[in-house]
C-alpha cells in the first residue's frame, strides 16, 4: 500500500514537470493560430490579410499581450480543477472536445491492444516453442518486415483495398449519421464495422511488435530453473508451455504495453486522418496544424496523463501478476 | 481464469464480425433526394455565426446573399433580394417578399439592419457602411462612407453575411449593444482614416464594451442553446457528428417548392485520399480535390460516372521575390528568371488542369487578358516565350559571367538563392521543385525549403525567405483586375514583398506609380473608359517590372457524378464561375431552383 | 550388503559447447542399496552433478549421455521413452535440483505446484484432497500450511523454500529422493533445521535418499555411504565411519584432513594445493595427478581404474592396486 | 564475471557463426556503402520529363520512373545519404545520452540519482512522436544541419534505453568486483568505465541496432511531413510524394512507384532489426544455447 502511494505521489510529480515542459514547448512554438482564418476572410472579404488577421484574432479572442508565465499560471490552475483547456478555434473547452473523441479513440486503441498483444503473444510463444524449425523461422521473417511497415502507408493501403477494391468496410465515419448513438444490437455493429479500418492498420504492425518481444523473452524463461524443475516433476509439457514459460515471458511486456498505450493514444494522428476517423488523434493533428495552442496543451496533457494512468495501472498489475515486485 | 476472459473475447468478437457481415450495407444514407458533398466543420458543433470555422461547408446552404454574381457572364441572379438601386453612395434593397427564417418568421429588414450592426460590433467590418436603415419591413438602405470605393456595393451584395448572418428574434437581447459598439468602432475608424487622433478614453471604452459583448455572443451558441439554427437558407444544419454533417431542407424556403432535394450530406473532408476514395465509391456526388492526372483517368475508369469541370479559381500561383534581397532588385535577373521558366512544364507537374500563364505578365489573369489589356498594349510589351537565350542575352548585357554553369553578378557573387514553399499545398511543392529543377540547370544554385504547416504567414511577413512561392495576382472578393493590382502594389503580396511600388515607372505614356494607379482605379471603377486606361498602364507596369513572375492560373476543378443526380450543367454554362470562393453556393444555386436533382 | 536399487553402469555424460566438449561424468559404476543415505561429494565443478542429471534424465539442453545403462528397479532408465520416464518421475524417483531459490514459478502459489503436479500425473485427487496432503507434508518439514500453501515463492525464505521443495518431493512418497546440494546458499540455523529434518525422513519412512554435497561435515553427519568424485570421475566409495576414519584416496585424504585440521590443533596446512581440474582440457592419466604427493609414471598415463579393497569400500588408485585390490567390474 | 567480458570480443569473433547477424550487417553496410559511394557510381538527374513518367522497371530505368519520370533507383541510391546519415547520427545520439543517463541512474544512489530517474521518467512519458512534431516546428524555420536533427530526434529516443540500461547497471553492481573497487576507493569514473560500462557493452550495442529503426521511422516521418529540410531524394519525401502528391496507389501503372521506395525502407529497417536479433543471440549466452 505504501509502495503504490509513493509511486502515485512520484508519478504525480512526474506529471506536473512533463506538462510544464510541454506547455512552454507548444508556446514556444512559432506561427499564428488565427492565420488559417485570416486568410480565409481575407478571401471572402477581399480584404488586406494584416486587417483580416486583427479581425481573426478578435474572433478567437486570442489576446497576444499577455505574459507566458501568466497564462502558465492559468492553466496549471485550471488543469488542477479537471480543466484542461480552451480551444481558441473550436471555440469551446478542451474537455468536450476530449468527451466528444477519447471514447472513439479508447475504442479502437483497446481493441487493437487487445487483439495484437493476444495474437502477439500466442504467435510469439509458438514461435519460441518451435525455434528454429521453419515455422518459427517465416514467423519471425514475417513479422520483422511486417514491423517495418510504416503504419500510414498501411492504412492508406486498406482504405484503397478495403474500402474501394473490395468493399467491405465502410468509408471512414465512427458510425452513420443517420444513426442515434444507443446501445442497440444495430448501432454496436455498426460501431465495430466503421471500427475495423484503423483497428487493422494499428493491429497489423502492433501484433509483430509483440510477437517478435514474446519470441526473444521466451528462451531467457525457458532457461529458468523452475521450468527445470517442472520438467522433473514430471509436469506436462503443455502444463509447462501455459503456466509456466507464457505466464513469466508475459512479464516483461506489460511494461511495454503501457507506453504502447500512451504512443497509440496520441500516435494516430494520420491514420484516423486517412480514415476519418473521430478520434483525439485526429484533433491532434488539427490542433498543430491550426496552431491551436490551447488544444494542442489539452491533448498534449491528456496523453501523458494516459501514459501515466497506464503506467502506473501497469504496475499494479505487474506487482498482482509477479509477486517479487511487492518485496521490493 | 484469464483464459476464459479470453475466449470469451473472442468468441464475441467472432460473433459480432459474422454478424456485421450479414446485414452489411453500405451508410444507410441510400435516400435518393440527398445530395453528398466534402467538407470541413467545427465539431462540437456551435452554429455561432461568429466563431471561428462558422458554420463551415454550410455557409452558403444556410445563409443567403441579395444575390449571387457569375463571373464569367458578369451577371447578378438575385437570391434574398427581389432587385436594388444604386443612388451615388446609396444603395436600396428590396428584399425578397416571401423569404422566411427556417422556423417560419418572416425575414424582414429588420433583420439585414441587425445583421450589419452585429458584424461591424463583433468583426469591426464592415465600416464602409455607414448607416443601414430598414425603410420599410422589405426594404433596406445601405449608405456608404464617403471614402469606401464603390466595388464595396458589390461586396454587400454578394456577402452571404451581410443578409441573414444574424436573425433579429434570436440576437435581440444584444441588438442594443452591438449598435453601440459598432457606432463607437465606426466613428474611431473614420477619426483615424481622416488623420483625427482619436482619445485614449475612447479607445478604452471602446475596448471595454466590444470584450462585454463578445464574451456574451461567443458564448451564445444558437445550435446548443435553441437545440436548433434558425436560418433564412434553404437548408438548416440537423445533425452534426463528427464525421458527417446534415442539413434539412428548409420548408419554408421561397424556392421550397421547386427544390426536391431533401438533404444535404457532408462528408468530413480529412484527407485527399479519403476524398477519392469517396468520390470513386460513389459515396459523394461532388468534390473538387486536386487529383494527379493518372488518378483522374484511374478513377473515371472504376467509376464512369464522374465528369470533371475546371473553372478559373480567379488566382495565379506566382514567383515572389522578396526585394529587400539586393539580388531581386536587379530587374535583369528577375527578366532572366521569366525567361528561363518553362510554365507549362511547371503547369503539367504541379497542377495539369491549370491554364498556362501566357506570354504576358500583366497581371491580368491570363483567361481574362483579352477581355482587359488591348493589343495595343500588348505590342508594347515584352513577351516572355521560354528561351534560356534571351536569359543569357539579357544576364550578358547587364554585365553578369557564367563560369562552370554558375552564374555571377557583375560583382561577382555566384546567383543563389532559396525558394521557399508552403508544405502543406503540395501543388505549390510541385511546382516549386520543377522551378528550382530548371534554375538550377540554367546554372542559378537555388535551394528549396519548406515551410512547415501553420507557419506560412510567419514566414512570409517577417520577410525571411528570398523567394517563394505564393499567390501572385488574385481576383477573390471582387472579381475585376483592380482587386489583383491591388494585391501586388498594396496590400498582401505588396507588403510581403517590399516592391517599391510608390516608386515611378517609365512607361510609354509617362511616370506613374502603381500604388497611384491602383487608387486611381479605385475611384473609377465604374467609369469603364477611364478604369481601362488605367488598367493598361498598370499592365505594363506589371509586365515590364516584373513584381511578381506568375507560373500558372489556378483552376478549381469540379468532380461531379451523374450516377444518381441529374441536370448538372453543361461545360460551357457561366455558373461554374460561382465555384470559386464558394463552391457551395454552385450547388446551392443548382438545387434550390430544382436545375439540379435526383434521378 | 543389500539389494541395489538404483544400479549405473559405465555411465559416461558430457557438454557441447562451443569451445569444445566437456566430459562431466566419465565411465561411473554405482549401485544405491534400498533404504539407504548417499552422500555424493566433491568440489565444485567435479561433476558431481552432471551425475545426479544423468541418472535422472534432466540434463540441460547441450548434455549428452554418451554411454551407460541406470537400472531402476532392474529396468534401464535411459531406454525408457519419455512418457513412461515423465510417470516414474516424481512417484518413483524424486529430484530436488540445485538452486531452490529459483526453482518455484514465481508467478504461482505454492498450493499451485502441488496442484500442477499432482494434475501431471493422472492422479484422482480433489483439490480439497492436494491441499490435505500438502498440509500434512509442510507440517512435517515444520512449516505452517496456513500461510505458506496461499504465498507466492519470494514471500517465503530461502530455507522456506528448500523445505517446500523438500515436501513437493514426498508428494507421492518416492521411493528415491535425490537431493541436489539441500543446503548450501542457506545460513547456518537452516542448515541445521534441513539435516535434522532429512534425518527425520530417513528415520520415518521407506526411503532411499542421495544426496550431493560439498561440505563434508554434512555428509558425516547424514550418510551411510559417502561417494568421492574428482574430476568426473569416482574415485572412491565406503561407507561413512569407515571413510572417516581410514581415507584411501590422496584426495579424500587431503578432503578430511582439511576438516580435521579445523578442528585439531595442528598448525600445519592440511588443505590440499593446487586448482581442481578443467573438464573441458582434464589432465591426462588420474585426474588428481597433479596435485597428487604420490604421482607416479603411471597415474600421468593411465587411468586409474576403481578397485574394490573390502565390502564397503572402493578407492580408484594406483597405489591400491599394488597392494592387491580387486577391480571392481 | 569476466565471462561477460570475454563474451564482448569471442562476440566478434562469433559473429561468423550468427547467420542473422550477418544478414543483418551485409544490409545495413550495403546500404551504408550505398550512401558513401552512391552518388559516385549512380550519377542523379533531377530533370523532370513528364511524359515519361510511371515507366515500368527496365533496365534503363531498374525501378522505373516516378511521377516526374526521373529514374527512381537513382534517387534510392542518392537520397541513401541524408536517410542513412540521418538515422544513423540519431541512434548514435540517442544511444549515447541513454548509455550516460542509464548508467548514471543505475549507479548513483541519493538526490542526483534521485533526479536522474525523474528526468528519464519525465521522457518516458511524453510521447514521442507528438513531441518531436512540436520540436520540428518550434525549430522548423531555424536551418538545422544533419547533427542537429538528429539531436532533436534523439532527444525523444534515448528514455526507453536509458530506463532499461539503468536495470542492468543496478544488478551488475552489486557483484563483488565493484564492491571491492568501491572498498579501493577507485574514483567514480573509473568504476563506471573499467568496472560497469564493459558489462553493459553488448547490450548497448544491440540496442544502437534497435535505436535504427526508431530513427529511421521519426527521420523519415518528419521529412514526411515535411517538417525538416527538404531533400527531395530523402526516401519519406519520395514516399510522401508518391503517395500523398502523386496518388500513386490510385494509379495502377505507378504501382512500382511506391512499392520501390518502401521496399527500401523496409529492407534497411529489417536489416537493423535482425542485426539487433542476431547481435543479442551472440551476446546473450543464454540465447545461444538454444541453436
Amino acid at each position: 500500500m505504501k509502495f503504490i502511494l509513493n509511486r502515485l505521489i512520484y508519478l504525480l510529480f512526474v506529471l506536473f514537470i512533463a506538462i510544464s515542459g510541454i506547455f512552454f514547448l507548444i508556446n514556444k512554438m512559432p506561427g499564428d493560430p488565427a492565420y488559417g482564418l485570416a486568410v480565409s476572410i481575407s478571401q471572402q472579404r477581399n480584404m488586406d490579410i494584416n486587417k483580416a488577421l486583427e479581425i481573426a484574432h478578435q474572433m478567437m479572442g486570442i489576446d497576444t499581450g499577455e505574459p507566458l508565465f501568466i497564462r502558465y499560471v492559468k492553466f496549471l490552475n485550471q488543469f488542477i480543477r479537471g480543466n484542461i483547456g480552451y480551444s481558441t478555434y473550436y471555440q469551446t473547452t478542451v474537455n468536450e472536445i476530449v468527451a466528444k473523441s477519447l471514447p472513439w479513440t479508447l475504442l479502437v486503441v483497446f481493441i487493437s491492444i487487445l487483439i495484437s498483444f493476444i495474437i502477439g503473444v500466442y504467435l510469439g510463444a509458438f514461435s519460441a516453442q518451435k525455434r528454429g524449425r521453419a515455422v518459427d523461422i517465416s514467423i519471425s521473417f514475417v513479422s520483422s518486415i511486417i514491423q517495418a511497415i510504416p503504419p500510414f502507408v498501411l492504412a492508406v493501403l486498406i482504405l484503397f483495398v478495403g474500402a474501394i477494391k473490395l468493399r467491405i468496410i465502410p468509408l471512414g465515419g465512427a458510425y452513420p449519421v443517420d444513426m442515434e448513438p444507443s446501445l442497440s444490437m444495430d448501432f454496436i455493429i455498426s460501431v465495430i464495422k466503421h471500427a475495423i479500418g484503423p483497428i487493422v492498420a494499428i493491429s497489423i504492425p502492433q501484433i509483430a511488435v509483440w510477437t517478435l518481444a514474446m519470441r526473444g523473452n521466451t528462451p531467457q524463461i525457458m532457461e529458468e530453473d523452475y521450468i527445470r524443475f517442472a520438467m522433473i516433476r514430471g509436469v506436462k509439457d503443455s502444463t509447462i508451455a501455459r503456466k509456466y514459460i507464457r505466464n513469466n515471458a508475459i512479464l516483461p511486456l506489460v511494461a511495454s504495453l503501457a507506453i504502447a498505450f500512451g504512443y497509440m493514444l496520441g500516435g494516430n494522428t494520420l491514420v484516423e486522418s486517412i480514415f476519418n476517423y473521430p478520434g483525439i488523434g485526429f484533433y491532434f493533428g488539427k490542433a498543430i496544424a491550426l496552431r491551436d495552442y490551447g488544444l494542442l496543451t489539452g491533448l498534449f496533457s491528456l496523453i501523458v496523463v494516459g501514459v501515466i494512468i497506464a503506467t502506473f495501472l501497469a504496475e499494479i498489475i505487474y506487482s498482482l501478476i509477479d509477486p517479487r515486485v511487492k518485496v521490493k | 481464469m484469464k483464459k476464459t476472459l479470453i475466449k470469451i473475447f473472442v468468441l464475441f468478437m467472432s460473433l459480432t464480425l459474422i454478424f456485421s457481415s450479414f446485414n452489411f450495407s453500405f451508410a444507410a444514407t441510400k435516400k435518393t433526394s440527398d445530395l453528398k458533398l466534402a467538407s470541413d466543420w467545427p465539431y462540437p458543433f456551435h452554429g455561432n455565426p461568429f466563431g471561428p470555422g462558422a458554420v463551415g461547408g454550410a455557409w452558403w446552404f444556410v445563409y443567403e446573399p441579395f444575390a449571387y454574381y457569375i463571373p464569367q457572364t458578369g451577371q447578378y441572379i438575385p437570391r434574398l433580394a427581389e432587385k436594388w438601386t444604386i443612388n451615388g453612395s446609396k444603395l436600396t434593397v428590396y428584399l425578397r417578399k416571401n423569404a422566411k427564417w427556417s422556423d417560419g418568421r418572416a425575414f424582414t429588414a429588420q433583420d439585414v439592419v441587425n445583421t450589419v450592426a452585429f458584424i461591424q460590433a463583433m468583426w469591426q467590418w464592415p465600416y464602409e457602411i455607414q448607416t443601414v436603415r430598414a425603410i420599410n419591413p422589405n426594404t433596406v438602405e445601405f449608405t456608404l462612407w464617403k471614402d469606401a470605393p464603390t466595388s464595396f456595393m458589390h461586396t454587400i451584395l454578394t456577402d452571404g453575411a451581410m443578409g441573414s448572418l444574424v436573425p433579429y428574434h434570436v440576437y435581440s437581447k444584444w441588438y442594443g449593444q452591438a449598435r453601440q459598439v459598432a457606432e463607437l468602432g465606426k466613428k474611431i475608424f473614420y477619426d483615424t482614416q481622416s488623420g483625427k487622433t482619436v482619445s485614449d478614453e475612447t479607445k478604452k471604452q471602446y475596448e471595454k464594451l466590444s470584450s462585454a459583448l463578445r464574451d456574451q455572443v461567443n458564448k451564445f451558441s444558437p445550435y446548443k442553446t435553441l437545440k436548433r439554427m434558425p436560418v433564412v437558407g434553404a437548408y438548416e444544419p440537423t445533425k452534426i457528428i463528427q464525421s458527417e454533417m446534415v442539413l434539412s431542407k428548409n420548408k419554408y424556403h421561397w424556392l421550397a417548392n421547386k427544390n426536391t432535394t431533401e438533404r444535404v450530406v457532408f462528408r468530413r473532408w480529412s484527407s485527399n485520399e479519403f476524398v477519392w476514395a469517396s468520390l470513386v465509391s460513389g459515396e459523394l456526388d461532388a468534390a473538387h480535390p486536386n487529383m494527379p492526372k493518372d488518378v483522374v483517368e484511374q478513377l473515371k475508369f472504376i467509376n464512369p460516372n464522374l465528369n470533371v469541370k475546371t473553372v478559373s479559381d480567379l488566382s495565379e500561383i506566382a514567383l515572389i521575390f522578396n526585394f529587400n534581397n539586393k539580388l531581386f532588385k536587379d530587374l535583369n535577373l528577375r527578366k532572366a528568371i521569366a525567361y528561363v521558366i518553362d510554365k507549362n512544364k511547371v503547369k503539367d507537374v504541379s497542377v495539369w488542369q491549370a491554364n498556362p500563364a501566357g506570354q504576358y505578365y500583366t497581371g491580368v489573369l491570363s483567361s481574362m487578358q483579352s477581355k482587359w489589356v488591348n493589343s495595343a498594349t500588348l505590342s508594347k510589351m515584352t513577351k516572355y516565350t521560354t528561351s534560356a537565350a534571351s536569359a543569357e542575352n539579357i544576364l550578358k548585357k547587364a554585365g553578369y559571367t557564367k563560369k562552370d554553369n554558375q552564374w555571377y553578378t557583375p560583382s561577382n557573387e555566384p546567383v543563389e538563392f532559396v525558394l521557399s514553399v508552403y508544405g502543406p499545398h503540395n501543388d505549390w511543392v510541385l511546382a516549386a521543385r520543377e522551378v528550382v529543377q530548371q534554375l538550377n540547370k540554367f546554372g542559378f544554385k537555388v535551394e528549396m525549403k519548406l515551410i512547415p504547416d501553420g507557419m506560412r504567414d510567419q514566414v512570409m511577413r517577417s520577410g525571411e525567405y528570398e523567394c517563394a512561392i505564393e499567390f501572385g495576382s488574385a481576383w477573390w472578393g471582387y472579381p475585376h483586375p483592380m482587386t489583383g493590382y491591388a494585391r501586388l502594389y498594396q496590400w498582401d503580396i505588396a507588403n510581403i514583398t517590399a516592391f517599391p511600388s510608390k516608386e515611378k515607372f517609365n512607361t510609354p505614356w509617362g511616370e506613374y506609380s502603381p500604388f497611384d494607379l491602383v487608387e486611381e482605379l479605385r475611384v473609377n471603377i465604374n467609369n469603364s473608359k477611364k478604369a481601362t486606361e488605367i488598367i493598361q498602364k498598370l499592365a505594363y507596369i506589371t509586365n515590364e517590372y516584373l513584381p511578381v513572375v506568375p507560373l500558372f492560373e489556378k483552376v478549381l476543378p469540379i468532380y461531379y457524378s451523374s450516377a444518381r443526380l441529374t441536370g448538372w450543367p453543361s461545360a460551357q454554362d457561366g455558373r461554374w464561375s460561382l465555384a470559386p470562393g464558394g463552391i457551395e453556393r454552385l450547388y446551392n444555386l443548382l438545387i434550390t431552383e430544382g436545375v439540379l436533382k435526383a434521378k | 550388503m543389500m539389494k541395489a536399487l538404483l544400479k549405473v553402469e559405465n555411465l559416461s555424460a558430457h557438454y557441447i559447447v562451443k569451445e569444445g566438449t566437456i566430459k562431466a561424468a566419465n565411465n561411473i559404476n554405482l549401485e544405491i542399496a534400498e533404504n539407504s543415505v548417499t552422500a555424493v561429494v566433491g568440489e565444485s565443478a567435479s561433476g558431481k552433478s552432471t551425475l545426479i542429471e544423468a541418472i535422472t534424465m534432466s540434463l540441460p539442453p547441450n548434455g549428452r549421455i554418451s554411454s551407460g545403462k541406470v537400472f531402476y528397479k532392474d529396468n534401464d532408465i535411459l531406454k525408457s521413452d519419455y512418457e513412461h520416464l515423465r510417470k516414474i518421475r516424481w512417484t518413483e524417483i524424486a529430484y530436488v535440483p540445485q538452486a531452490a531459490q529459483q526453482s518455484l514459478n514465481p508467478t504461482m502459489k505454492v498450493i499451485d505446484h502441488f496442484v500442477d503436479t499432482v494434475k501431471s500425473h493422472n492422479i484422482k485427487w480433489s483439490n480439497h484432497e492436494i491441499r490435505e496432503r500438502a498440509s500434512e507434508l509442510l507440517k512435517l518439514v515444520r512449516l505452517e500450511p496456513g500461510t505458506v500453501l496461499d504465498s507466492f515463492p519470494n514471500q517465503l525464505s530461502g530455507g522456506m523454500k528448500q523445505r517446500v521443495l523438500i515436501a513437493l518431493a514426498l508428494l507421492f512418497d518416492p521411493k528415491i529422493l535425490i537431493l541436489d546440494e539441500p543446503t548450501s546458499a542457506l545460513d547456518v540455523i537452516t542448515q541445521a533445521h534441513i539435516v535434522k529434518l532429512l534425518k527425520e525422513i530417513k528415520k520415518n519412512r521407506d526411503i532411499t535418499i542421495i544426496f550431493i554435497t560439498h561440505d563434508i561435515a554434512i555428509a558425516a553427519e547424514l550418510a551411510d555411504y559417502i561417494v568421492v568424485i574428482y574430476g568426473g570421475h569416482v574415485i572412491e566409495k565406503a561407507d561413512t565411519i569407515k571413510i572417516f576414519k581410514e581415507p584411501k584416496h590422496p584426495y579424500t585424504k587431503g578432503l578430511i584432513n582439511s576438516i580435521m585440521s579445523i578442528l585439531s590443533k595442528d598448525d600445519e596446512p592440511k588443505g590440499i594445493k593446487g586448482d581442481p581440474p578443467s573438464l573441458l582440457n582434464p589432465p591426462p592419466g588420474c585426474k588428481f595427478h597433479p596435485r597428487c604427493q604420490f604421482a607416479s609414471e603411471i597415474c600421468k598415463k593411465e587411468v586409474p581404474d576403481l578397485i574394490k579393497l573390502d565390502d564397503s569400500s572402493k578407492v580408484a588408485c594406483f597405489l591400491y592396486k599394488s597392494a592387491g585390490g580387486d577391480v571392481d567390474e | 564475471m569476466s565471462e561477460l567480458r570475454i563474451n564482448l570480443t569471442k562476440g566478434i569473433s562469433l559473429f561468423k557463426y550468427n547467420k542473422k547477424a550477418f544478414i543483418g550487417f551485409i544490409i545495413i553496410l550495403f546500404y551504408v556503402l550505398m550512401a558513401i559511394f552512391g552518388r559516385y557510381i549512380v550519377p542523379l538527374s533531377l530533370e523532370s520529363n513528364f511524359s515519361e513518367r510511371y515507366l515500368a522497371p527496365s533496365l534503363k530505368h531498374p525501378f522505373g520512373t516516378d511521377y516526374f519520370g526521373i529514374d527512381i533507383f537513382a534517387q534510392i541510391v542518392n537520397g541513401a545519404r541524408t536517410v542513412i546519415g540521418l538515422s544513423m547520427t540519431s541512434s548514435f545520439f540517442a544511444v549515447l545520452i541513454g548509455t550516460i543517463l542509464g548508467i548514471l541512474r543505475g549507479y548513483l544512489t541519493g538526490k542526483i540519482g534521485q533526479l536522474v530517474d525523474a528526468i528519464i521518467s519525465i521522457f518516458l512519458v511524453i510521447p514521442s512522436f507528438p513531441a518531436l512534431l512540436i520540436m520540428a516546428a518550434i525549430f522548423a524555420d531555424s536551418n538545422l544541419n544533419m547533427v542537429q536533427i538528429s539531436l532533436i530526434v534523439a532527444l525523444w529516443l534515448w528514455a526507453p534505453l536509458a530506463k532499461q540500461v539503468s536495470a542492468q547497471v543496478m544488478s551488475i553492481k552489486s557483484k563483488e568486483f565493484i564492491e571491492a573497487s568501491k572498498m579501493l576507493n577507485m574514483p567514480l569514473y573509473y568504476i563506471v568505465f573499467k568496472d560497469i560500462f564493459p558489462l553493459v557493452a553488448p547490450y548497448i550495442l544491440v540496442n544502437f541496432a534497435m535505436q535504427l529503426k526508431g530513427a529511421m521511422e521519426f527521420t523519415i516521418g518528419l521529412m514526411f511531413l515535411g517538417l525538416a529540410k527538404f531533400d527531395s531524394t530523402h526516401w519519406g519525401i519520395m514516399l510522401n510524394y508518391a503517395l500523398y502528391q502523386a496518388g500513386a496507389l490510385y494509379t495502377p501503372r505507378a504501382f512500382h512507384y511506391p512499392f520501390f521506395i518502401i521496399l527500401n525502407i523496409i529492407l534497411l529497417i529489417y536489416g537493423g532489426i535482425i542485426f539487433a536479433q542476431g547481435l543479442e543471440e551472440t551476446f546473450n549466452p543464454k540465447l545461444r544455447g538454444h541453436e
